[in-house]
């Protein structure tokens, strides 16, 4: 075990998968020499070279489309995009290439690939640097969106990742990049895709976050245990696809659900994981599934920590939601 | 103090079959059948009788298929008449190992490569048997024995791929070329961009074929960009951009060689620009009388690729009028069966929908999947 | 009055905003001498000149980084994206730029603008003839999205648009194109957006649809009927901002919703429909609000029918919420 | 047949000082102070004063933001030290009437067109008097009395915003010329290309101006693109393009009125590459020790371009060392007023943060703006 940051721990599994892989492929704007904008490939340049970690010219659609082309050639790369934010201009190549690529061939191709990047608020990083982006690709039928919220997960959702065999997006919370700290294992270890954590059991209210937000909901749900509401706190870890068993058996016990996100509220994720609840535990529901999330604006710069929906709305939703009375 | 002063035609003028003949554009086959030595690709008499044979099967089928569509036999068809040379003798310069990115006119490059005409045909009916498993139109079909890219009809954005197939070969320390097929109006699109520029910076082999039929559905090349020619592009990228006339296929192969040579020898990527015409409508979806006048076609209709290579083979003497006649009866005879065995195969299996969207079926498709069954 | 089907009543909006408006103009591939793939733009090109029905080079982020460029010296363009399917080379431009620029400059500039696409299947468009990405506009804070069913609101509803202060994402469902068809006043008039229209009021479910699906929304209404369902069909028109008054006001009054949508179930807009309802109604409901939507996977070509919620299956969504019970 | 055949200097070295020597590189101010007479753009002695005073001001601004950065005064800062000769001299090629759309360094420029120092300090702390609310990250100020396009973080968006301004220009019959910033970096963007083809195409009065700083964060021109300079791309596009020495303000300004000439008469636009460093690292986030050697930076800070212009305005006789000293000092003073003047202004309201998405606030960012009050 070692003490590191979840930064630490993405780079400790990009070096570990890529001593193991040699298939493995790192790209993107400023990861090589430099180690990327927040040092996440620090260190790979010296070890694995410039042809397995590559600094690219700035344009995100040629890295991801040249990484597309990689993998059908049979390596495995994790391109890096700098900022969530600036992920647009590689949509077609996310949205009509990568995701489609294994239908679209009827099967005879696919392309595997990691596509991480880091997201969200709290660094002051106003519009464009604070993006959380994650229910567009939800909607893209053919990607897989995974986010840890801590580094543990990190390591190994990450590992797990660069060994599966679809194309996957992993988001890296970078307001928690150097925060989040914790015991990790020094070697190889996966944590499973596609199920989501319990981190703490609860009878009363379902709460549902991940990433960085997922540690604002844990500081709301200790403050509401102190108000006497017993909640179940769940860390999604995999977006989509989601772990719906935990979500509708934890719904169906508590019968009362907060989900929290940063992204805006309209069409956000959170919108889906209501959705799918509803729609499964309907006859167990006490109150309305309430949406605790970033407001119907861009990402503003001053005002970061009123837009994002940190412990004290959260608690604000708990409770509204705990108290509510048909 | 200007990069750019020499003189040049006007490009905001059309392309007339004249500027073919310009010294910067790369010609063998001359109107009398002969072809120019110094450039002459000497290429096998077999092969080039089966190039031929290859482009009558090409031309035969895109009728046929035009034919269907009207008949409402086919939802959709898009073919290379009159682009015949362009695709077809560049596909034969690249290896088995090479691979190919289609735009969606290379139908016969993709034959070349081994696909059976029968699956081909499968294809255009979205039938149990297309090897995309009807999900995507007719003219998307993939071929991976061949290493045929996957059809998009995203234009350009197989660019890019071609990029990353020849650069993950280097990095393998394979020879392995990857050509990538596009439109003169593709030169405008993000990827276009993005892989020359790509390619240019690492020096990846990969060829990047336009092919220049000055038609992007309506709008003209002279509406397309204001730069003297496609080829010219080239030097944004440092990288060589070479013009060749797209209805020889002489010149075709020799210019692909070329292109193949560096790629392959590491000297990295090349643009070639074959100038052809697309004499047709942009598919069956158009009607090109709504927006060009028929005289500015014909002239092109004149340098026909097929006729072109006809006379060479004519004046090669290995080639009679008589043989020729009998392949074009054997050519239609082969894709009138080949259609007769696969046009009344089953539509896929309503499941196959819910494949390969990932390798393993998630909850949320099984469960799609379930809920569709049950209604049938 | 005249008969007209919703092509051609899209393109009498536009000649006569044109006539109205000398700042109006047109832009995109194919909609010069050619007026446009679907020839919604015929006959512009001739009446109002090249310079202001203009045929662009084959790039859809340039059409609409030049629109905005345009806009903000006070001319109003119209920008058609040829397919919805190839937005995706314009999304920075629409996600990043046309939907912020107001909000980032402080109100100092606005880029108002109707960006025109025809969207959905049912034309055996295949992946990329068929795609209805509605909501990832929706997500966007800053761009309004509006879809009309017929004729009649098409004509109106796009004159409203280009008479609007904001960017209007106009999504056309080309299935219906020449299919819908109806009287259209020849002259001027508007139908005001971010009003939904309830087409036929009724009092055991509300059945939520818009565009192409909303006729077959309407064909399983009548179905229903026959089986004694009353329902309550309403025609959003504009989808976001969404009319949440008729809504509410009809699923309180019903208690049982289905909505119907072409996109991809996941994260498509029925998740935020679904929500907004269930926040505001829940005491209300008396069944889980039901979304019967395109399926999870990327649009089909032979199997589109099977693919679109068609009348069938909504009817049969229909049935089991009507008969849901707790 | 290639159409990039000529001899040039390897594209994958860097540029050296030396290469700003080349002859299709315009220089006006020769090291002794004069000015070359055959390309001297004759500025007015009282422009050229003001021009200097103004490079002194955003030099010592972005000095002295960086230190409030430091000191956890200010969250961010991007600034253009050394690029001051390539921004203003530009910049004051510009009419009233013209358009501005900045990358992110040509804070100058702003100041130029008159948006008063206090209100852009504002925009540093993000305060309620920030023109843009509070809303973007220092450094994205925008000030539409001057005409200046709103500042964003993606790289090159802005290109087709001031390809779209110029054209709405010629299509109301007005001659207003719109001039876009961007880096050598920005180069490879989808926007560039799509921004140079459509200004190409529709010849639109755009300059587009590209500061080659050589550095795009820690990625060197040399891994941008393989491409002989950057001002050849503009062939591409069939337009001119110039290569300038950006740390040499007459040279700068000689290149842009030519430039802006054409614009104003409808010739078209036209590339402008301004060769200069990016002496400093990327902003206050980076640290370029981790990627580049100090001694590759030396020889560029040798060219500065406030010490070219002070040596020719002695060499003038029109400005002297104690004149200098005392302007520098008076700078210094104006900005610590501004500063102290604003810095503790209160940030936005909370509701502001609910205006402006849309014209009208619709129900959803009412019920939103509702909540958030209500938690106060
Ligand atoms: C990104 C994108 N935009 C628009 C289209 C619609 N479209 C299909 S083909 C075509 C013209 C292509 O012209 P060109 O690249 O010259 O190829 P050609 O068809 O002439 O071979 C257009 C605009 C598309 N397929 N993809
Ligand atoms: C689309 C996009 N991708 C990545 C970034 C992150 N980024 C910010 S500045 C920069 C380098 C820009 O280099 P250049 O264009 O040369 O401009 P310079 O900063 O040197 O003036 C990068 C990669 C961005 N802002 N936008
Ligand atoms: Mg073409
Ligand atoms: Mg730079």
């Amino acid at each position: 075990m070692a003490k590191m940051n979840l930064l630490q721990a993405v780079n400790d599994a990009l070096r570990l998968e890529m001593r193991r892989n040699p298939d493995v492929v790192v790209l993107g704007e400023d990861v090589g020499k430099f180690g990327g904008v927040f040092r996440a490939t620090q260190g790979l340049f010296d070890e694995f070279g410039g042809d397995r970690v590559i600094d690219t010219p700035l344009a995100e659609g040629g890295v991801i489309g040249a990484a597309l082309g990689m993998s059908l050639y049979g390596l495995k790369p994790v391109p890096e995009i700098q900022f969530a934010d600036f992920i647009y201009p590689a949509m077609d190549q996310i949205v009509n290439e990568v995701a489609k690529y294994r239908y679209r061939s009827g099967g005879q191709y696919a392309c595997p690939m990691v596509i991480r990047t880091p997201y969200g608020g709290g660094i002051r990083g106003g519009h464009y640097h604070s993006q959380s982006p994650e229910s567009l690709f939800i909607h893209t039928a053919g990607i897989k969106v995974v986010v840890p919220s801590n580094p543990y997960d990190a390591k190994g959702l990450l590992l797990s990742a660069m060994r599966a065999e679809d194309p996957i997006l992993f988001m890296e919370p970078k307001r928690i990049y150097r925060a989040a700290s914790g015991e990790v294992p020094e070697g190889d270890y996966t944590v499973p895709l596609e199920k989501a954590a319990v981190v703490r059991e609860g009878q009363d209210v379902t709460v549902i976050a991940w990433g960085a937000m997922f540690h604002e909901a844990q500081e709301a749900v200790t403050q509401a245990a102190e108000q006497g509401i017993d909640c179940e706190l769940i860390d999604l870890r995999t977006l989509w696809p989601v772990d719906i068993d935990t979500l509708a058996a934890s719904a169906q016990k508590t019968g009362r659900v907060v989900v929290v996100h940063e992204a805006a509220r309209t069409c956000g994720f959170g919108a889906e994981i209501v959705s799918l609840i509803q729609e499964r535990c309907f006859v167990h529901l006490e109150a309305p599934l309430k949406r605790v999330t970033g407001y119907d604006t861009p990402f503003p710069y001053t005002l970061e920590n009123d837009y994002l929906p940190r412990a004290p709305r959260i608690l604000e939703g708990i409770v509204e939601t705990a108290r509510f009375e048909p | 103090m200007l990069a750019s002063d020499k003189a040049s035609r006007d490009p905001r003028l059309p392309l007339k079959p004249e500027d073919v003949q310009a010294p910067d554009v790369l010609r063998v086959l001359r109107p009398d059948g002969t072809a120019d030595p110094r450039h002459d690709p000497r290429v096998e008499q077999k092969d080039l009788l089966a190039l031929y044979r290859l482009m009558l099967l090409n031309r035969a089928l895109d009728e046929r298929m035009v034919t269907l569509q009207r008949q409402g036999r086919v939802g959709f068809y898009i073919g290379s008449i009159g682009e015949e040379a362009a695709v077809l003798g560049s596909a034969f310069v690249m290896r088995r190992n090479d691979w190919l990115f289609p735009a969606y006119r290379e139908h016969g490059a993709t034959l070349m490569r081994g696909m059976p005409l029968q699956r081909f045909l499968c294809n255009m009916f979205g039938n149990r048997e297309d090897p995309v498993r009807g999900r995507q139109m007719p003219c998307h079909e993939t071929w991976a024995p061949g290493n045929i890219g996957s059809i998009s009809s995203p234009l350009a954005t197989q660019l890019p791929h071609a990029v990353g197939v020849a650069w993950a070969a280097r990095l393998k320390k394979k020879d392995d070329v990857a050509l990538a097929y596009f439109g003169d109006g593709s030169t405008s699109t993000n990827e276009f961009h993005t892989a020359m520029n790509f390619a240019g910076v690492f020096k990846v082999g990969t060829i990047f074929f336009c092919r220049n039929n000055q038609w992007a559905i309506s709008v003209p090349l002279s509406k397309q960009t204001a730069s003297e020619s496609l080829a010219i592009k080239a030097q944004a990228y440092g990288m060589p951009g070479v013009r060749v006339d797209g209805n020889d296929l002489l010149a075709v192969i020799a210019a692909t060689r070329a292109a193949h040579q560096r790629a392959r020898e590491g000297q990295g990527p090349t643009l070639v620009e074959a100038i052809t015409y697309r004499v047709r409508g942009h598919s069956t979806s158009d009607d090109p009388r709504a927006y060009r006048k028929d005289d500015e076609v014909k002239p092109w209709e004149e340098l026909d690729p097929i006729k072109r290579l006809l006379g060479h083979l004519l004046h090669l003497g290995i080639w009679t009028e008589q043989e020729d006649a009998a392949v074009r009866k054997d050519i239609e005879e082969e894709i009138r069966e080949a259609t007769a065995a696969v046009e009344n195969l089953p539509p896929p299996e309503l499941e196959s929908m819910f494949d390969d969207v990932f390798a393993k079926r998630p909850w949320h498709l099984e469960e799609e999947r379930q809920q569709a069954l049950s209604r049938r």
